[in-house]
């Protein structure tokens, strides 16, 4: 239940931001929050797996940081600005 | 497994030769190493086995989809010097990622363990992200990466959580396990959890395919994205993500329908009306094949939705067939605005005239695409609409033929402007080899359409 | 002998065909050989059928190939050569050939020389398969074939648009009879299932008479003979065919083709005696048209429209005959009509060549001393027509007048009216046109001349044939045999037992007192007409109301161009402009940019920022989320 | 065997025309093909008269799994239109060396392809060729009017394909649809699909599938507006091709699959269908009165003939249907021969405006008689081609349902009307300086008339042979709808 609170504030931090850094913070307790539901759920299922696939989860999300960090960088170049919707060349 | 290995060897392998500074190596190699892990996957079939406890199953379904995408990117590789001619530094990283992601899709197509799904998917994704930006000095390029980026992990998230949600469920991460648990708890209704998390899960993959609403990304993604890699991701990133949904249905979820597919069909027939209907305004080709792309999906979802024994197959020859086609309108793409520095439909105007193969590629691509017999395209079409309406899907399948019938629009628009309007005197520079291979794939939408029961009988 | 039947069309098609191919190459000299020639030698043939036929009693069935077939249905290319066809191709090919041998004379200045003989040749040939059918479908190629015959001739002279109109009208005006004709076919098919003339009435006769499908029939059929005999309401055409050359207008628009009508009737007798409501019909239509068209020949001042309104109306008695079930009568008329009506009109031809085509009596006159004999043979035709005895026209038309008078008195008197009228426009003519002082032009004076032999000798002929043509059917009142009742009284036969009409014999005193009063009022006729046309000068009589209204035919043709030329058209424009471009096309356009608009509108769905997007992922999620689990 | 040669003789020729370059050797090559084509489909019709009536049957199974199966064959109805096709193509071939073609290697591929199609339409008797057979003949089409079209033909050729794809997609929903209501196990064979069970609900739908798909082709009123302009806009070749054969695809679809299939939709809606050529007939032939481009009128003129061809097939009873199938073969003939004329016309005067001529007769007495003598066998007059299919189709008509028959019946006149209308304002009358300079036709121009001409006479006066062919296959339909 906690979780999936969490998981909605990440949610809704993600949509109400304009700024691409929360939105990569708020994305992170998303992730977050669904590990500790999968914690939570392993424990309560006395069963090893819940918790592995949370080590996989935690790395993967690492190297999702860091690729998002390197692409909200790369935009700060080109742009000078983070927020998301100075970005809409491309629609229609 | 071999496929996977060598596949993985492959790029670590191109990256050194980068490291190397061995240019001119490069493309062959990969050409050659794309070729054995081609062969390794295809002697894989009728091996039917499972590794790691259930983590990977090799079944004929996962062999033959794998072996398409693996075919799919040696064919875009086959264009990439085209392309990348006027960059002089060595791309080894950018054909490494590629690679990786291809691995991604291998084990999307796969898996048999919700881990496993998840590290393809990410594998791929995260790839991808790097490539949609890897035009670094291209402000579309940022943007679209910066959207994919954003948009692909929130999504993911949701994945996750249905993973989450299921696991919680049903105790397990591995497709039969839940099954067994769908079959046991099929009479006294599953827990609305289960349904959450399954939903969640298509919704991931329905990201992923393009799937309205979830589609957004997907024009402008394509449209910011260096062209090579587009083609990548129309051709090999949806067909393994048809590939992960469809092994979701037919192993895990499989005997309750009744709880899916009336959401699924709804989901298809908006996205082929979107795809089809906003395809119709493109002014360039790039963007409409974005559209077309997420109107396939809907067509594709048509036969997850009328699912059958023979939906694999179906799925298959259509996603070999949209592929191929696909691919070959990227690489006449890739020529047009190499001559003219963009692709609206004004660039096309009479290019037919001097340049007879690459037109008549394109002509067939996008007739194929269309759907108009004898070729691989309509095969592929009949497959589905016969499937939808055995299964008594006759609304979805009128939807489906209108949006056909309103795709004849834009699918005409760059065959018009090629033959019908007046010449430019453009001549458009084409490698040998590039026309090998656009003949090549001319030549097999053209087989494929008369001889279907090559591919049609496979799985 | 089925060879030689065959022969009999063939041969004309056989000129046609020659001459059609080679209508450069051919020389006038050849082509004058072979137009009259076949024709003269499908007339013997016709003479050696007839004396075959009579004496040897040859079978008149003749069957040459299977034209349709399908199933049951199977129509066969069959000739029935009985004494009524045979009577038909006597007329046809002898007047044919009289008139082609004119034509070499009149024709002879003109350049589609050839190109005329062709036509002519085609028109017999199909003439004669019209009388030689021996079922409907097979008649309705003739029927057809002519039709399109006096289209080509009218509009000979093709330079001359108003000619083409005349010639358009005239097919048009055909067809609309043909579809009646062909709907009749129908009918008759669906309930005897055949066409032949043989099974048909035989099986009709079993019929009670009057039935609802008879009269359809008869009613459907009879159609197609209005138009093709110019029967009111389709008799405007015949008129305006007199732009065809003057042969023409002789052989076809008033000996032959026009008088297929009366023949198919007649032919169909069995049918139409066993519809007295249809034999009604027609009697009024009859009586209609023959005083409507004699009223307005009265007031014709051109010389061959006169004669083709006498045309008209002497049809009409034809057709009264037939409906008063006097058939024989009928064809009598026919054939002394063919006669007379040729010469007339070869003799009105003369004329023109001599005034150099100069068409209205009011510029003529005076001509019996420059064209002797065109006079004094068309003084024969014209005393032939207005039925003064001893001439062929005296007694046909008694006869008819006879069987009018014993169905009742006030049709006779109607009857007799048209006769004096008939009297009184040809004297008039007559005096307009070769009596008095020349009114035409000093040029037109100096050139007057008498036609030359090729052309007076066939005028001789039919001024022979006129005056003794009579004697074929001499009434037994007046000690005759009525060879030709007997000779067609097989034909008949049937018609006659089932015919319901009262027929009470008329005492002989009636009878020749009849005659006394008719031949009187003729004569009363002739001497007014002699009254105001020679002794006064033709100009200064003046016209009131009703003779305009004559003169203008009483305005048929505005009316029919207004009810029916003008709104077809305007109807045309209107579902161009509204209905195909408004409408129909509207819908099919209106889809495809419909679509567009709508394209245009949704794409702006994709606002290309990120923060819309996930709002509209969240949204489908929720709501799939809501519907598949909340509820 | 000689279908299958049929049909793959120009297939191959087309590809191989696709790569010369030489302009009079591909001319020459695709005439020589359309020849043997002619000579072959001749040989087929010896062979059928001689051995069995009845089909000539070649089949392979394609996808067996899916009950598709390459089945062609022979019986007469495909015999009549594959002569019609294998008649006409050369024709086409021959008159379209009048005008200097671009890149004829490709336009004259693409006629042979479409010859292909054509034939492959006509003999196909597996629901699933058949419809592949339909599409492949559009691609062709659509390339000839598109590519050597007049002007604005990019807007009209799209609409054509759009319009005409449309219908045909209704189509294969119909015939997949009808395939799983075939008895086990299910095939596309058409003994099958005519014995698929439907209830009557199914089978208005499938019916209507059907019959808007064909209407569209034909075109039957109200579907016709791709029609006019296309076949304007279209080459003289595109547009005979059109007028000639393509629409006859669409009747032929209508005999061989709609009617045994649905026909009792037909009986159950007692003629409904049959009202809209009906309408159809009357409203093109008052249209036509007022045009005044002549490939236009031409059109026109068409639906109206093809109006009465579409009625007819409805009618459900052997006489109107064998009507029917000798009219498909009359007015493809007739209007081939119209077109030609008219390519003659505008290559001598440089325009198609009925109101600029005027007085062709006097310069071209040649031309006017072939003219003439056409005209008469699309007006119907007894003795030409005309005639025989029209009385037949009006006397089953007549049967049916007199109303019908008897507005039908006023084509006679209509077409009367029209036709000489137009014969007098472009042949007839005094010339002007349009047609000053007018010359007549050489014998090389005249070649193609006189063929047409000879069959024009021949079905008129001898039609026994092509009513037995018509006969034999129509036999077999009604055979289905007893």
């Amino acid at each position: 239940m906690f979780c999936s609170m969490l998981f909605c504030i990440g949610v809704i931090g993600v949509l109400i931001k304009r700024n691409a850094l929360v939105i990569l913070m708020s994305i992170e307790l998303m992730i977050n929050s669904i590990n500790l539901l999968l914690a939570a759920f392993s424990a309560y299922s006395n069963d090893p797996a819940g918790q592995i696939f949370v080590f996989f989860i935690m790395v993967v999300a690492a190297a999702e940081v860091a690729i998002g960090l390197a692409i909200i960088v790369l935009i700060y170049k080109t742009t000078h600005s983070i927020d998301i919707d100075v970005l809409n060349k491309l629609k229609w | 497994m071999n496929s996977i290995i060598s596949l993985s060897v492959l790029g670590v392998l191109v990256l050194f030769l980068g490291i190397l500074k061995k240019k001119t190596w490069l493309l062959p190699f990969i050409l050659v190493g794309l070729m054995t892990s081609l062969v390794m996957t295809v002697l894989h079939w009728n091996m039917n086995r499972s590794l790691f406890h259930n983590m990977l199953i090799i079944d004929n379904t996962g062999v033959a989809f794998s072996a398409v995408m693996i075919f799919s990117t040696f064919l875009i590789f086959m264009f990439a010097a085209q392309y990348y001619r006027k960059v002089t530094r060595p791309l080894d990283d950018i054909y490494a990622i590629m690679i990786f992601a291809l691995i991604g899709a291998v084990l999307m197509s796969y898996f048999g363990n919700l881990i496993m799904l998840f590290i393809g998917i990410e594998t791929l994704s995260i790839a991808l992200y790097v490539l949609a930006g890897s035009h670094k000095e291209a402000i579309t390029s940022n943007e679209a990466t910066l959207k994919y980026f954003l948009l692909g992990s929130f999504l993911s998230g949701f994945l996750l959580f249905g993973i989450a949600l299921i696991y919680g469920s049903s105790g397990s991460f591995d497709l039969y396990a839940i099954h067994t648990y769908v079959v046991e708890h099929i009479h006294q209704g599953l827990p609305p959890m289960f349904k959450a998390g399954l939903f969640l899960l298509i919704i991931g993959l329905s990201f992923k395919i393009a799937i309205a609403p979830f589609h957004f990304w997907a024009p402008d993604v394509y449209e910011g994205t260096p062209t090579l890699l587009t083609a990548f991701m129309a051709s090999v990133v949806k067909t393994a993500s048809v590939v992960a949904m469809y092994r979701f249905f037919s192993i895990t979820f499989f005997g309750i329908h009744g709880v899916w597919e009336m959401t699924v069909a709804i989901l298809a027939g908006i996205t082929i009306v979107i795809g089809n209907v906003t395809g119709l305004y493109q002014p360039n080709l790039k963007r409409m094949l974005a559209y077309s792309s997420i109107s396939h999906s809907g067509y594709m979802m048509l036969a997850m939705v009328a699912f059958s024994g023979r939906t694999a197959n179906a799925l298959l020859f259509y996603a070999v067939a949209y592929s191929i086609a696909t691919i070959a309108a990227f690489a006449i793409l890739i020529l047009i605005r190499e001559a003219r520095g963009n692709d609206y439909f004004g660039s096309f105007n009479g290019i037919a005239k001097n340049n007879r193969i690459e037109a008549f590629t394109l002509a067939v691509a996008m007739l194929s695409l269309t759907g108009i017999p004898p070729l691989a395209g309509f095969i592929g079409k009949y497959f589905l609409f016969a499937a939808a309406i055995e299964q008594g899907w006759l609304w979805l399948v009128i939807i489906a033929i209108a949006g056909s019938a309103i795709s004849v629009g834009y699918y005409f628009k760059p065959i018009i402007a090629m033959y019908f309007r007046e010449d430019q005197g453009t001549i458009l520079q084409a490698g040998r080899p590039f026309k090998i291979s656009i003949l090549f794939l001319t030549i097999l939408t053209l087989l494929l359409g008369v001889l279907p029961f090559l591919l049609s009988g496979l799985i | 002998m089925t060879l030689l039947v065959t022969l009999i069309p063939l041969l004309p098609l056989f000129g046609f065909i020659i001459l059609g191919l080679g209508y450069r190459s051919i020389p006038k000299s050849i082509a004058s050989i072979l137009g009259p020639g076949t024709i003269l030698i499908s007339f013997i043939l016709s003479l050696i059928i007839l004396f075959n036929f009579h004496y040897f009693a040859i079978s008149p069935f003749h069957h040459l190939f299977t034209w349709l077939s399908s199933g049951r249905f199977s129509v066969a290319f069959d000739f029935l050569v009985d004494p009524l066809s045979i009577l038909m191709m006597l007329i046809i090919t002898g007047v044919g050939f009289i008139i082609h041998v004119y034509s070499i004379g009149y024709m002879s200045q003109d350049e589609g020389f050839n190109r005329f003989f062709a036509y002519m040749n085609l028109f017999i040939f199909f003439m004669l398969i019209l009388v030689m059918a021996a079922n409907y479908a097979v008649m309705f190629i003739g029927w057809e074939g002519v039709g399109l015959c006096s289209y080509l001739l009218i509009g000979f002279w093709f330079k001359n648009q108003r000619f083409n109109n005349a010639a358009k009208k005239a097919l048009i005006m055909n067809r609309i009879g043909d579809l009646g004709f062909l709907l009749g076919m129908f009918l008759i098919f669906t309930t005897f299932q055949s066409f032949n003339f043989v099974t048909v009435f035989d099986q009709a006769k079993a019929m009670t008479p009057g039935s609802g499908t008879m009269i359809a029939i008869t009613l459907l059929l009879f159609v197609g003979a209005v138009g093709k005999s110019a029967q009111i309401p389709l008799h405007t055409w015949l008129p305006d065919a007199m732009a065809g050359p003057t042969p023409v207008s002789a052989l076809i628009h008033a000996a032959t083709m026009v008088t297929a009508g009366v023949y198919m009737v007649a032919r169909s007798s069995v049918l139409y005696v066993l519809a007295p409501e249809t034999m009604e019909v027609i009697g009024l239509t009859a009586l209609a048209t023959m005083l409507l068209a004699a009223t307005i020949a009265i007031f014709q001042n051109d010389i061959k429209k006169v004669l083709a309104y006498s045309t008209i109306s002497q049809l009409g008695y034809m057709f009264l005959a037939l409906s008063v079930g006097a058939f024989t009568g009928a064809m009598f008329h026919l054939m002394t009509h063919a006669f007379f009506k040729a010469l007339l009109f070869l003799g009105a031809g003369s004329v023109i060549h001599a005034m150099e085509g100069e068409q209205d009596i009011r510029r003529m006159g005076g001509l019996k001393n420059a064209l002797p004999k065109t006079y004094w043979t068309f003084l024969v035709g014209t005393l032939a027509i207005a039925g003064l005895p001893p001439l062929s026209g005296f007694f046909s038309k008694d006869e008819i007048l006879a069987g009018v008078f014993s169905f009742g008195l006030p049709v006779w008197i109607v009857a007799v009216a048209v006769s004096m009228m008939t009297a009184f426009y040809m004297f008039r003519l007559l005096y307009l046109t070769f009596f008095g002082s020349f009114r035409g032009s000093e040029h037109q004076k100096t050139h007057l001349h008498e036609s030359p032999a090729v052309m007076t000798i066939p005028l001789i002929l039919l001024a022979f044939l006129a005056f003794i043509g009579g004697s074929l059917n001499i009434p037994e009142l007046m000690g005759g045999s009525g060879v030709l009742k007997e000779f067609l009284a097989p034909v008949f036969a049937d018609a006659v037992k089932i015919n319901q009409l009262p027929h009470h014999n008329i005492p002989a005193g009636l009878e020749w007192t009849n005659i006394g009063v008719v031949i009187l009022l003729v004569l009363l006729m002739a001497w007014s007409a002699y009254r105001r046309f020679v002794t006064r000068e033709p100009e200064t009589e003046t016209r009131n109301f009703f003779m305009r209204l004559a003169e203008n035919k009483f305005y048929v043709d505005e009316l029919y161009d207004a009810v029916f030329v003008k709104p077809a058209l305007r109807l045309s424009e209107g579902l161009h402009k509204v209905v195909e471009t408004k409408f129909i096309d509207r819908i099919v356009n209106g889809t495809g940019t419909g679509i567009i608009k709508f394209s245009n509108t949704i794409r702006y769905l994709q606002a290309g920022h990120v923060g819309v997007y996930m709002f509209f992922m969240i949204i489908g999620i929720l709501l799939i989320l809501f519907f598949n689990i909340i509820l | 065997m000689l279908t299958l040669i049929l049909i793959l003789l120009p297939l191959l020729t087309a590809i191989g025309i696709f790569f010369i370059r030489e302009r009079r050797w591909v001319r020459n090559l695709a005439l020589a093909a359309a020849l043997i084509e002619f000579g072959i489909s001749i040989a087929a019709l010896i062979q059928y008269f001689l051995y069995c009536h009845c089909l000539l049957l070649f089949r392979l199974e394609w996808l067996a799994e899916y009950g598709i199966s390459l089945k062609f064959g022979m019986d007469g109805l495909s015999m009549l239109m594959t002569l019609l096709t294998t008649f006409l193509v050369p024709i086409v071939i021959y008159v379209s060396f009048g005008q200097k073609v671009v890149r004829p290697s490709s336009f004259y591929s693409l006629i042979i392809l479409m010859q292909a199609g054509l034939i492959g339409v006509f003999t196909s008797f597996d629901g699933m060729v058949f419809y592949i057979f339909w599409e492949l003949t559009l691609i062709p089409a659509y390339f000839i009017a598109g590519y050597w079209g007049g002007e604005n033909r990019i807007r009209i050729t799209l609409k054509f394909f759009a319009y005409t794809f449309s219908g045909s997609l209704l189509m294969l929903v119909a015939i997949i649809y009808l395939y799983f209501r075939t008895p086990l196990p299910h095939s596309f064979d058409h003994i099958w699909l005519y014995a698929s069970n439907l209830n009557p609900g199914e089978q208005i739908w499938v019916f209507l599938a059907f019959f808007i798909a064909f209407a569209i082709k034909v075109p039957v009123f109200p579907f016709h507006t791709w029609q006019p302009d296309t076949y304007v806009t279209a080459p003289y070749s595109g547009s005979m091709l059109l007028g000639g054969l393509m629409s006859k695809m669409g009747l032929f679809g209508m005999i061989r699959w709609m009617i045994p299939i649905t026909y009792s939709v037909l009986n159950r809606t007692d003629g409904l269908f049959i009202i809209f050529p009906v309408i159809g007939i009357v409203y093109a032939s008052l249209i036509v009165i007022r045009q005044d481009d002549l490939k236009r009128f031409i059109a026109y003129t068409s639906i109206a003939h093809l109006g009465l061809v579409a009625a007819g097939a409805m009618a459900l009873n052997a006489q109107a249907m064998q009507g029917a199938m000798i009219q498909m073969v009359s007015h493809g003939i007739n209007i081939v021969g119209l077109f030609i004329i008219i390519q003659y016309i505008e290559l001598r005067t440089k325009t198609t405006s009925i109101r600029e001529l005027g007085g062709i007769a006097l310069k071209a007495p040649r031309l006017a008689i072939f003219f003439m003598i056409i005209l008469l066998g699309s007006i119907a007059l007894p003795l030409t081609n005309g005639f025989v299919g029209e009385f037949l189709i009006l006397l089953g008509l007549f049967k049916y349902n007199v109303v019908f028959a008897a507005v039908s019946g006023l084509t006679i006149i209509f077409s009367a009307v029209y036709m000489l209308w137009m014969y007098q304002r472009v042949m007839l009358g005094n010339t002007n300086a349009v047609t000053e300079s007018f010359t007549d036709l050489s014998w090389k121009e005249m070649m193609p008339l006189i063929a047409i001409v000879i069959l024009v006479i021949w079905i008129g006066v001898f039609p026994g042979m092509f009513m037995k062919l018509a006969e034999n296959g129509v036999g077999q339909i009604i055979g289905v709808v007893r």
